[in-house]
């Protein structure tokens, strides 16, 4: 039995069921960022080949790029909707 | 540490190439972390250990390979403010 | 079904050296002063509106918006399990590039990842490189997903003690 | 990476992958505003890409994994471009009634 993939399963199980039951649109993207890491983990542990490295490490960047843009657009919105 | 005793010397090769074109090219010296400029140490000795690794991975790497990597790798600092610019967010 | 005790001494000891190498790394260059980007400001005000500490928020909002040395520490222990002490120099040059995609200069990414890889090559001889990456895990758990006004004060109280603020 | 339980071997991966598609899909559906149901989309997004992953198809994993951040800047800007128009139509409306609805 293999602990190390079974742990790191159980932790990618209780923050995607917080995801889905949180109300706070911040504290969702921040539940959202500690998925990612675990996704780009376990894809590391599944291929074990170079090219599984590869694409560990483009997924990752992606998807932080993606949450950056998120973040900017909450701010912008707030903004708008705070002032008039 | 590296692997063999030969690739160890190339790799150190590489980064006094790129430390020394880069005193030639006119690099400036004193380091300032909020700047996207790049200057004398920071982001050339990571890129020329970075492109060397990557060298010795897909290629051979000897003694042609390894002066070529160091001009290179002190050349992409000179430029590094235009290839990837700094934005400023205009609203 | 057995489980071997020597597997959570291993977790728990590279738990705690990925833990304190990108906290160390993270607020010696000076994440918690200010927002390096426009959406870490608004994460920052929002846990300061739920009780939680403002600079420990700009913190996880800076963690959150662009790969710092958090996301360093888990590409050079992915890169060192796969390609040895070569993949980890590999590893530098990518989160550069990510780092100046994501509009930040790249001091805290690029020098966490090389930190990174040394430590875990000095202590590669009675750890393997597969447990570092399940600690990575767990030490970003416990400050993104467990508790977050906690985790704020307590990211606050580090760097206001290093007198990083 | 494999698990036994009783006999059978479970992967790890495609669970957690399905566990996030199926959770991604009834949460676009259940949120109502349009920025909660970007966000959820990306919840969906990531387990596609380690299904994909599960069965080895890099090359379409790599490429879905450049392509996907292009398409969440193309929302994300459409959105924020109706929320302008939608704002200054308003501004108009007392004046040229026939324009709103």
């Amino acid at each position: 039995m293999d602990t190390l993939v079974l742990l790191i399963g159980v932790i990618s199980f209780v923050v995607g069921l917080r995801v889905f039951l949180t109300r706070n649109r911040v504290q969702r993207l921040l539940y959202l960022c500690c998925l990612n890491f675990a996704i780009a983990a376990l894809i590391a542990l599944y291929i074990k080949s170079p090219m599984g490295g590869v694409a560990a490490a483009v997924y990752f960047i992606g998807s932080t790029l993606s949450s950056n843009a998120i973040a900017h657009t909450i701010g912008k919105v707030q903004r708008l909707e705070g002032r008039g | 540490m590296v692997g063999g005793k030969l690739e160890y010397l190339y790799y150190i090769l590489s980064v006094v190439t790129s430390l020394v074109v880069g005193l030639v090219i006119g690099l400036p010296v004193k380091v300032d972390i909020n700047s996207f400029k790049g200057n004398l140490f920071f982001p050339t000795v990571f890129i020329a250990l970075g492109l060397a690794a990557v060298t010795d991975f897909l290629f051979t790497l000897n003694l042609v390979f390894s002066i070529l990597v160091g001009v290179v790798s002190s050349l992409f600092s000179k430029y590094v403010d235009v290839i990837f610019p700094g934005v400023s967010y205009g609203c | 079904m057995d489980v071997n005790w020597m597997d959570f001494i291993k977790l728990l000891i590279s738990t705690g050296v990925c833990w304190t190498n990108f906290v160390l790394v993270d607020t010696y260059f000076g994440l918690p002063r200010r927002p390096g980007v426009s959406g870490a400001e608004v994460i920052g005000k929002t846990l300061e509106r739920m009780g939680g500490d403002i600079n420990g928020g700009y913190f996880m909002g800076n963690i959150v918006c662009s790969p710092d040395a958090s996301a360093g520490t888990l590409m050079a222990s992915i890169f060192y399990y796969l390609l040895g002490f070569k993949g980890g120099l590999i590893a530098t040059l990518l989160i550069f590039i990510g780092n100046r995609l994501c509009n930040d200069p790249g001091y805290a990414g690029t020098l966490g990842t090389f930190s990174a890889t040394v430590l875990i090559h000095l202590l590669s001889s009675f750890i393997e490189p597969k447990y570092f990456i399940g600690g990575m895990v767990m030490a970003i758990f416990t400050i993104q997903g467990l508790y977050h006004v906690g985790a704020s004060k307590v990211l606050g109280y580090i760097g206001r003690k290093l007198g990083m603020i | 990476m494999k698990v036994e339980v009783d006999g059978g071997t479970v992967e790890i991966l495609p669970l957690v992958s399905i566990f996030c598609i199926v959770m991604g899909c009834i949460g676009v559906i259940l949120n109502t505003d349009y920025l909660d149901k970007i966000i959820m989309l990306e919840f969906l997004t990531g387990g596609l890409i380690g299904l994909i992953v599960s069965f080895y198809y890099l090359d379409v994993a790599i490429l879905t994994s450049i392509m996907e951040p292009v398409s969440t800047v193309i929302l994300l800007l459409g959105s924020l471009k109706y929320l302008y128009l939608k704002r200054s139509k308003k501004r108009y409306s007392s004046k040229l009634p026939i324009l709103v609805k």
